[in-house]
């Protein structure tokens, strides 16, 4: 190149507004002020205002409504929708590690069974009420996902998948082994007695279905909401920046292992609360009925069908996975359940990797956009002074053309 | 990993700690001074005691062939190498001791050379990830949205707001990362880095894959941005219009030794400089 | 007759288009240099044209359709240098020479071959057999234009070739690249920013804006224009 | 002592079928850079097409020769129609795709075949006399069969990488396939040879394992040894032959002689004690013991 005379210090100080770089084919920005790319009309609703206030209660509504209405079915359907909440917080622990922090795991079926041989050991051993023993299992799980997450202090990728496959492998040969407390192969059963209903309710112990359909209920969207908040906080930026890019999010000041290890951590402690709850719902525990290296390849289908990284996956995906071995016929984990989900996953992967909620996503947001109400008013309404100069050298590009 | 807060809050709250600024450029007093900076890989000697300073608002080009240490000596600065000897120290603090996630806390952003941005996320999100190390906000507070929280995250979003509208990048400030021209992801790296508020930013060859013309507007941007905010900057780059353009300072290394320390008007007719790095056309 | 003659070439990634018809000739033992600003489409054109991407139009080498498979571009004479580089890093520099002649089964040959480019570029049969991935910068671009080399093509594409790269480097690149256009007549396609370095080897440039030509000619004509030389050339 | 050398004996056994399973998924990582988790069960389903091929009263060599082929083009595939077309989007949909063919060719072969356990013949010589006596230990005639497969895969698997055009084109795939494409390497033929010959050696792994008492064929039966073929590669980095094979008959005696001198890990625990195994060596070295250590350029 020759070294050209150093034609950018003579720049006049601070005159100029920042020179705005010719970015290419810079396609028509989406303007949030309800205009969508295609120029199509977009509902635009500003965060915090009385039209995004009016469509939460809308939607806190018609939560409470399908959910009065579900609760009318009859037992067996509510015991279905029970699983499928109870899978779905599952799911939701797993979308914090594997969907947001970008770290496959096919261990949780481990967290799941501690979780809930927490729960059933604490019950049918030490005469504990069900609720009391949720702590305890959040606790253990918590801990056992900082333990899996350790590794990924210096492991990444598949290597990582590698440990928490072993890590889902292993927990039944541990069930197993420690026969005195949790019944080995055998397996446990917790008497129904022990799972009745707290007496504040009212309900009997008849009723323990509908009362761990609502408990379930109400957890499932606890965790939804704490999981939202929390991939929206400074947290979750981490979580995410880790998930795209390791180096830059650590020199941006994120710590990545602690991270990792924290998402991991939290993730097995709500998936964990979702193995305590299934105690409650089913009552009887065996080390290869619910927690085997298939519950993860469930937890996982659900997951990715649902839609990764996504707010509404987890409970789409919960029910998919629950009822979908059914419309094949086979009600069991038989083989042709496995053959199923081999499938699914497989197709949804080439046919719609966003997943059902993500496919939604786009859809929704090509008609509504939410703007954070912090956001500057876009370069139309603005004051000029905010206006980008045009591209420096537009003429030049618009003489060559005219040649 | 430590346990020790090296990060306020924002503005509003009071930083107890020395590290990260809290004002812009009253804050910039700290300067980045290299000592003897040794390091051999495997026998070869990869930078052959270094020296030289940033001095706080200056920037600072640091030029010399490839394989001469640059990205090294960069690699040493941002803690993905230790040196084998020597002292890299930044105002009081001995760098070396810092973890690689702690710089930015200390007040030390960077750019990459081929862009290192997170590709699913928003430019937003992108630029508030920069904003980490200044934030305390903690992982349960964030999961509950506790108040106190939220208003901490609000003065990073309005920072962020701010320098995407500066840096001309609110049109696609809610796009995600991939897909976006070159050019344009350019900034939003500088957007990310700038979050920290950083005193000193480390540019690994910005020019890379521009033309003249859009060189040229970064130089300006760059220089503006520094006048505005007051951060030192560490320059890598081959471009040499950029870097005798904007630089207060030039280092030259070649096979790992400093072979010339001085202005830029001097760089150009220095022998050793012209033999090894920038051959005839100079 | 043009060696390599692109018609109306539009192409892009996926849904969305950077190519709007392309048409840029070649001719045998010519030097072409492509310029333009980020985004205009430069690369886009290489790697359409080295079989990359799907590209629709009409790209003919001798005036016979040229296949949009990589390996069969690189089988009928055409070798790209990736922006980047693209070093086999974890083979060593004699190993990415002898991937660089995967089309050719003439051993006695490939063995002459890969003697030669390690004294034209003397750095790479010093280094023989280190691992690629150790070399410097400069050192892995003379490696890359090395094994485009070896499939011994009529065309080679050079895409960004001194992309970080010191400028003595750079000035010993091209002085190189000029040397093999001289001895082997090896015809070339350069994308490069450095644009007058560029411009010194070239017969024609062409320049490329928002994915069409938007104007070609001698170097001397593009040096006459003020316009461009603002843009491109930084004087 | 005898004791001792008969655990040695069949501890080296074992580890030669995770050393053999462990050259498979060493075979995909050097081709694709992915770590196949369907391996085991790929080598399973061929292993049942191999048993089955015997109950039509096909001689056994035939029908491994049979199970090696198919494992062959069923390995080469999978990769063609659905590993190939994900793998430019991300590892964890490379990943998926793996985990959907794990629980998929499982239950497949359980539907085909049934889930009962399968008694499937030997190769080798392998009857209550068929041994010889090694200071005092007996060494069967299928266990020496297994040292010899091993031995000569390692040995054409090395000449094939060091001393092959396809080889070298297989590594320089795995390293950059866009860089071996643009240099005219047949890319897509390159990345199904490596997987088809993935599955051939995880079949060849399959039918020499069943025979070996106590293990007979069951739908479970090649997890344990994909999860213990897992830490053999690892211990290798995942792309070291020679590392593989050390790691699979390291793990094979460890277990033997843990499962028969410490009491509380026996038995039950093996899957377990290679979790260990695996955590461990990752957390010591990441790349593993052999494998080469990638330079960090940002």
């Amino acid at each position: 190149m020759g070294v050209q005379e150093p034609t950018v210090v003579d720049d006049p100080p601070r005159a100029a507004p920042p020179g705005r770089m010719p970015s290419g084919p810079v396609a028509a920005p989406g303007s949030p002020r309800g205009r969508g790319r295609s120029g199509r009309e977009r509902l635009t609703v500003i965060e915090g205002s009385r039209r995004h206030w009016a469509l939460r209660a809308l939607a806190v509504v018609v939560v409470v409504a399908v959910l009065l209405q579900a609760s009318q079915a009859q037992a067996f359907r509510v015991g279905q929708f029970t699983n499928v909440f109870i899978i779905a917080i599952a799911i939701v622990g797993l979308n914090l590690v594997t969907g947001h922090t970008g770290l496959l795991s096919i261990g949780h079926s481990a967290f799941f069974g501690l979780g809930a041989y927490t729960t059933g050991v604490l019950v049918a051993r030490y005469d504990a009420a069900p609720m009391t023993t949720i702590p305890v299992a959040v606790v253990l799980s918590f801990a056992l996902g900082l333990l899996v997450g350790l590794p990924s202090l210096r492991i990444k990728g598949l290597y990582l998948a590698l440990v928490t496959l072993a890590v889902g492998v292993s927990f039944p040969e541990i069930i197993r082994r420690a026969e005195e407390l949790t019944g080995g192969a055998a397996g446990l059963v917790v008497r129904s007695a022990s799972l009745a209903p707290p007496a504040w309710t009212g309900l009997g112990r008849a009723q323990r279905g509908i009362w761990m359909f609502w408990v379930s209920a109400a957890v499932l969207l606890l965790v939804m909401w704490l999981s939202r908040n929390l991939v929206r906080s400074r947290f979750g930026l981490g979580m995410r920046a880790t998930r795209d890019h390791e180096i830059a999010a650590a020199a941006s000041g994120v710590r990545v292992a602690r991270t990792k290890i924290l998402a991991f951590g939290v993730s097995g402690a709500i998936t964990g609360l979702a193995g305590s709850l299934f105690t409650m719902y089913i009552g009887a525990l065996s080390p290869d009925g619910s927690f085997t290296l298939l519950k993860s390849i469930e937890l996982v289908t659900g997951l990715v069908l649902g839609g990764i990284a996504t707010q509404l996956g987890p409970l789409i995906g919960a029910a998919a996975v629950v009822f979908l071995p059914q419309l094949t016929g086979s009600l069991s984990t038989g083989p042709l359940s496995g053959v199923v989900f081999g499938v699914v996953l497989i197709t949804i992967v080439f046919v719609m990797p966003e997943g059902i909620a993500g496919r939604i996503g786009l859809w929704v947001r090509r008609r509504v956009a939410v703007v954070p109400a912090d956001r500057p008013r876009p370069a139309g309404d603005a004051p000029p002074a905010s206006t980008p100069a045009p591209p420096p050298h537009s003429n030049t590009h618009n003489r060559w053309e005219d040649q | 990993m430590s346990a020790t807060t090296r990060s306020t809050d924002p503005p509003e709250g009071h930083g107890t700690t020395a590290a990260a600024p809290t004002s812009t450029a009253a804050a910039g007093d700290r300067a980045l001074r290299l000592r003897d900076v040794t390091i051999t890989f495997g026998g070869v000697t990869a930078l052959d005691a270094v020296s030289f300073e940033v001095r706080p608002g200056r920037i600072c080009g640091l030029i010399g062939p490839n394989g001469a240490g640059k990205t090294t000596l960069f690699n040493c600065i941002t803690r993905i190498y230790v040196p084998s000897s020597g002292e890299i120290r930044w105002g009081d603090i001995d760098l070396l001791r810092l973890r690689p996630h702690a710089l930015a806390g200390a007040g030390i952003a960077r750019t990459f050379q081929n862009l290192a941005l997170f590709g699913a996320m928003s430019v937003f999100d992108n630029a508030m990830v920069g904003g980490t190390s200044v934030s305390r906000v903690g992982l349960t507070s964030g999961a509950l949205g506790w108040p106190p929280a939220r208003r901490r995250q609000q003065v990073l979003r309005d920072r962020a707001w701010h320098l995407l509208d500066r840096l001309d990048l609110l049109d696609v400030a809610e796009r995600p990362a991939a897909g976006l021209p070159f050019g344009t992801l350019k900034r939003v790296e500088l957007a990310r880095a700038l979050m920290s508020q950083p005193q000193l930013l480390l540019l690994d060859e910005p020019a890379g894959g521009l033309t003249h013309s859009e060189v040229k507007d970064l130089g300006s941007l760059i220089t503006s941005l520094r006048d505005e905010l007051g951060f030192a900057a560490l320059l890598v780059e081959h471009h040499m219009g950029l870097v005798l353009g904007i630089s207060d300072h030039v280092v030259a290394l070649d096979f790992g030794r400093t072979i010339f320390e001085g202005s830029p008007s001097e760089v150009r007719d220095n022998p050793d400089v012209v033999r090894a790095y920038l051959g005839r056309a100079a | 007759m043009s060696l390599l003659s692109l018609t109306d070439v539009t192409a892009g990634y996926g849904p969305s288009e950077v190519l709007h018809g392309i048409t840029l000739d070649v001719d045998p033992g010519e030097v072409v240099v492509m310029l333009g600003a980020n985004g205009a489409g430069k690369t886009t054109t290489m790697q359409a044209i080295a079989g990359l991407l799907t590209w629709r139009g009409s790209i003919e080498l001798d005036g016979r359709p040229l296949p949009q498979r990589p390996e069969q571009v690189v089988r009928s004479g055409v070798s790209l240098v990736p922006q980047g580089r693209g070093t086999l890093g974890a083979l060593t520099v004699l190993e990415n020479l002898r991937v660089g002649a995967a089309v050719r089964t003439d051993t006695g040959g490939i063995g002459d071959d890969i003697d030669r480019w390690c004294e034209v570029f003397p750095v790479l049969g010093r280094r023989s057999r280190q691992l690629a991935g150790t070399l410097s910068g400069g050192e892995q671009q003379m490696l890359a234009v090395a094994r485009a080399l070896m499939s011994r093509p009529r065309l080679l594409l050079c895409d960004e070739p001194s992309l970080g790269l010191a400028p003595i480097v750079v000035q010993e690149l091209f002085a190189t690249l000029a040397h093999i256009n001289e001895t082997d007549g090896t015809a070339m396609l350069i994308v490069e920013q450095n644009a007058e370095l560029a411009m010194d080897l070239a017969s024609t440039v062409y320049l490329l804006d928002v994915g069409t030509i938007a104007a070609s000619g001698t170097p001397a004509d593009f040096r006459a224009d003020d316009a461009v030389r603002t843009a491109y050339l930084g004087y | 002592m005898e004791l001792f050398l008969e655990r040695l004996i069949s501890g080296l056994t074992n580890g030669s079928i995770y050393a053999l399973l462990a050259l498979a998924l060493v075979v995909v990582f050097r081709g694709t850079g992915t770590l196949n988790f369907a391996q085991g069960e790929l080598a399973l389903f061929t292993t049942f097409v191999a048993w089955w091929l015997t109950t039509q009263s096909l001689p056994i060599w035939f029908a491994i020769a049979a199970a090696l082929g198919v494992g062959f083009l069923m390995g080469a595939l999978i990769e063609r129609l659905l590993i190939r077309p994900v793998a430019k989007r991300n590892d964890m949909a490379v990943l998926i795709v793996a985990l959907g063919l794990f629980t998929g060719l499982n239950s497949l072969a359980g539907l085909l075949w049934g889930s009962e356990t399968k008694i499937m013949p030997s190769p080798f010589p392998n009857g209550e006399s068929d041994f010889i006596s090694v200071g005092g230990a007996r060494l069967y005639g299928d266990a020496l069969g297994v040292w010899g497969a091993l031995i000569v895969l390692m040995g054409l698997m090395t000449l094939l990488f060091r001393f092959t055009k396809v080889g070298l084109h297989m590594r320089a795939v795995a390293d950059n396939a866009t860089s071996a494409t643009l240099a005219g390497v047949r890319t897509s033929r390159i990345l199904a040879i490596g997987w088809g010959l993935s599955g051939a050696i995880g079949a060849l792994a399959g039918v020499l394992v069943t025979p070996l008492a106590p293990q007979q064929l069951s739908l479970t039966t090649m997890f344990s040894i994909f999860i213990a073929a897992s830490a053999a590669a690892l211990f290798g980095g995942l792309d070291s032959l020679v590392g593989a094979v050390v790691g699979g008959l390291v793990i094979g005696v460890l277990e033997a002689m843990l499962t028969g001198y410490v009491s509380v890990i026996g038995g039950s625990l093996q899957q377990t004690s290679a979790l260990l195994i695996i955590v461990v060596i990752l957390f010591v070295k990441p790349t593993g013991l052999f494998g080469t250590t990638k330079l960090v350029r940002v």
